[in-house]
């Protein structure tokens, strides 16, 4: 039996000795983690983006195919050299060392007899910045020197790399959001369920004047308890999932994703996870009540 | 203090349980409300202290239409009204104490001080050594007292009992009526519904008795 | 029929409520259970209804020794028991013919047969025209007379009553204790705990009466 | 208000009209799904596993490494079409066509350059069935003829693969077993919680006569309606989340798993998710109850 003075403050209603209503923290929980996992990895993409975008963005490739004559590859990629270094748009060019083609290929032909193949021959050209670079025109006057040579300033794939992570980072607010209704909506039904269950308390409190919002504040603070544990055990999760796959990623080094784990806001946005959880269910938990209270006498 | 204009009652779409009643309560009565089980004497009570609204008619309560009144302005009139339920109506996981501190609780006031006159009160219905023990450990009759006493702390103007005698023996009850009377005496409008016409007859207040859903004022006596 | 050999009762580790009480009831006898609220009637008739075992001591019901009974067996004992509650115990969300139909259908019976005798019991009760209401609708005594109705109508050879006058007047209450002579006289043995000590004076059947945990027996008589 | 006769037979305790316990079937539902797509994963690997087994058990392919000496790379491969012609365990040898290995490296060195080049030779081998075949010793012979040739009996590959569909199976079962364990630990958990909710109405039930078995009968019942719903939907999730991968699959052609779409035995197994699960709830709810009261006076 309790002495006087243990109990809490405001727990009239026993909504803390509800096992029936512990599911709660569970179903946060799992949207927690769903809600760190997408903010995670929209993150993620985020960093990656302005990672490959400073390393690729102001660099084209030019490719001179191969040819069985030696000399005359050597003679086009002289005569492309040129052109590059009369281009207004490009900084300085470059052409990269055989051997980077010859490690492409040893492993299909055989290191001894790549080294005696005609290869293509690559040049790095880093553009000027601020100077509209046409990749088109630029190849159209280098094929006048070397036939078949392609120009690529990585802009597709990069462009294409961007929208994704654009893309990841809106499904990642939309996840967001359905997973705010989705918990808004929970904690309503819960608090409904709460309210059926101790309908008869809750008579009683009125029936001692007790007004609408201290019994709402009861069901809020209710909810609030359920939904920080359930939060932070599923965004707690969730970060481990992010923190394990990122070690994974940097061990096997598998993946060129740099993910997150350092930036400072994208560690502030998931610790925000559980704090806007628990004010979501807080919130619901008082406007259910209150709206549900105003429809009885 | 209390006043029906015409009131009329039915729940849902069934029959009028109380039809047409008019009567009033001067500040500081004392009555009887007597009638067959099912006459509708719980009904009743249950318009004086704001359970329900009635389906026609006017109840005014210390001058004030309660039939017009918002529901926001509900709670700081239902602390003028301490209630004795027929079935007690405790929070059955909270300590006796706790029960009976539960009208000042809600207002906001300061545990210590609402503990301590709680204790006090449980002290005078003769539940002094039960201050901590959980409803459902209770005997009938020691429940019915932790009700008396949880409706009186708030020190209401108009106290409701109904059957509060339903459960003791005929020492208790005499006791109670005791109390109540005391408290009557103090100022406090009350309204008490009986099957105990012995009670009502040794009794120098009035008798409000209902039957078919009129109201008779029979005995007008000293209040 | 009934007998207690030195039976004590204790609530956890609280003192003991009810001390060294024997005797014994004859088949087809009618007791009347008395004392002050507290006393320890409604944890005596506990033991009777079979809701839980004594501290020391033995109870025999039906010469079966219930206190060495395995689990398994109380039901078939317990279908011999009527009992209505102080606090009535329906089922709030059972229709009224439901609520007094449950011991018969607990036992397997075609629900055909089992609503008919119900719905016979109730009209024999005064509450005819409520077979379909929910117990939260009906008033006070109207519960307590579906209660009794619940209790009686398993036939059974023991019936155990918790202030069945309680919460109706008196010209009910007489009515109820006609009910309860007339089954009595068909073979029930009976055992109403009350606080009406006039149902008791003007009875013929002899009183039980608790005191400070001890039970007395006044006016040895007609069973 | 009911009319006399229209209440559910068995419904004394009311537990159909408990909202609180319904999370339940959202439980059940996730973890049928679980237990599908877990079981439906396996069942495309393990039939994957037959088709692969099939097309490249019994082929071994020998591989002669380019020379830039075409006259003495047609001799290598002659000598050891002699060789393999030889050997018990082999049934038929045939050489790849030159087409296959240029068809790798055009793109590379452009179809031009291509022609004019070295390639290794493939051939590819079919083993007897029922004869043990040594590909270790083979290479050695064959490397007599061609020096730097290299013998692959798919072995490696095939039986990692069937390694990784059988702990796909295993991994599987564990699945399903850890599903059903958590199905009954929160069908009673929530009976649990049910009894608490209900415990005045059991009393009255127990103190009219009614035995333990009656009233664990109403939970089992009730836990058998919710857990039909919720895995019936779940594994109907499943199942269409398998489907849509199929489609997926087939239309991009993506994936070379065959997925057991037509297979009665995947089916089958399937289908009887949603009863175990039924099965399941309803025993441990009968049990949990059974269990419960008899603690109890
Ligand atoms: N919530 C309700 N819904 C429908 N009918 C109700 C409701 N409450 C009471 N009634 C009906 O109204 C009538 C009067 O009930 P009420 O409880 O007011 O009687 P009472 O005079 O207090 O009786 P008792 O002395 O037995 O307590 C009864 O017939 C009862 O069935
Ligand atoms: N479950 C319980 N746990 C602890 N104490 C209990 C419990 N039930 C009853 N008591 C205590 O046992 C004593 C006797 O209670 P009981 O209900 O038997 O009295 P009673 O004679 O029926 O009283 P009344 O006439 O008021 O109904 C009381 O002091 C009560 O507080
Ligand atoms: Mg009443
Ligand atoms: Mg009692």
């Amino acid at each position: 039996m309790k002495g006087p003075g243990a109990e809490l403050k405001g727990s009239e209603l026993g909504l803390e000795r509800d096992r029936e209503r512990r599911w709660i923290a569970g179903v946060i929980g799992t949207l927690s983690l769903l809600a760190a996992l997408a903010l995670g990895l929209a993150l993620a993409l985020s960093s990656a983006g302005s990672k490959w975008r400073a390393d690729f963005e102001g660099i084209a490739t030019i490719e001179i195919p191969a040819t069985p004559d030696p000399a005359r590859q050597a003679q086009q990629l002289r005569d492309v050299l040129d052109i590059l270094r009369l281009d207004p748009a490009i900084e300085t060019a470059q052409a990269l060392p055989r051997e980077r083609a010859e490690a492409l290929l040893a492993p299909w032909l055989g290191a001894e007899n790549v080294r005696a193949l005609p290869l293509p021959t690559l040049v790095d050209a880093r553009l000027k910045k601020g100077v509209v670079f046409d990749a088109g025109a630029l190849e159209s006057t280098i094929k006048t020197a070397a036939p078949g040579a392609q120009v690529d300033d990585h802009a597709r794939w990069l462009g294409g790399f961007l929208a994704v992570a654009r893309a990841a980072g809106i499904v990642a607010v939309v996840v967001v959001i359905a997973v705010g209704i989705a918990a808004a909506g929970a904690v309503g039904f819960a608090t409904r369920a709460g309210l059926a269950m101790h309908r008869e308390a809750v008579d009683i409190l009125h029936l001692v004047g007790a007004e609408d919002r201290y019994i709402a504040r009861q069901f809020a603070r209710a909810a609030l308890r359920l939904a920080f544990v359930g939060s932070a055990i599923g965004t707690g999760a969730g970060a481990g999932v992010l923190a394990g796959a990122y070690m994974l990623a940097t061990a096997t080094g598998a993946l060129a994703f740099p993910l997150p784990t350092l930036d400072p806001l994208g560690w502030t946005i998931l610790a925000a996870v559980p704090l806007a959880a628990t004010l979501v269910a807080a919130i619901s938990a008082y406007a259910t009540v209150m709206r549900a209270l105003a429809r009885i006498v | 203090m209390v006043s029906f204009e015409r009131v009329g009652l039915r729940y849902g779409l069934g029959p009028e349980i109380l039809r047409d009643i008019s009567f009033s309560l001067a500040p500081g009565s004392l009555h009887f409300l007597t009638g067959a089980s099912g006459a509708g004497k719980s009904s009743l009570l249950s318009l004086l202290y704001l359970a329900r609204k009635p389906s026609r008619g006017t109840v005014k309560l210390f001058g004030e239409d309660v039939t017009a009144i918002a529901r926001r302005d509900l709670p700081p009139l239902r602390r003028q009204i301490g209630v004795v339920f027929q079935d007690f109506r405790l929070l059955d996981h909270l300590p006796v104490i706790d029960n009976v501190a539960l009208p000042l609780r809600v207002q906001g006031i300061a545990d210590s001080q609402v503990r301590e006159h709680a204790a006090e009160l449980l002290a005078w219905v003769g539940l002094g050594d039960h201050l901590n023990a959980l409803p459902p450990t209770l005997s009938g009759g020691q429940k019915q007292r932790v009700a008396i006493a949880r409706a009186v702390i708030g020190r209401p103007r108009l106290l409701i009992a109904d059957e509060p005698t339903g459960n003791v023996d005929d020492r208790i009850a005499v006791r109670l009526m005791r109390l109540f009377d005391e408290l009557n005496r103090l100022g406090t409008t009350i309204v008490i519904a009986t099957h105990n016409m012995q009670l009502v007859q040794e009794s120098r207040h009035p008798e409000l008795r209902l039957d078919g859903g009129a109201l008779y004022q029979t005995r007008k006596g000293a209040a």
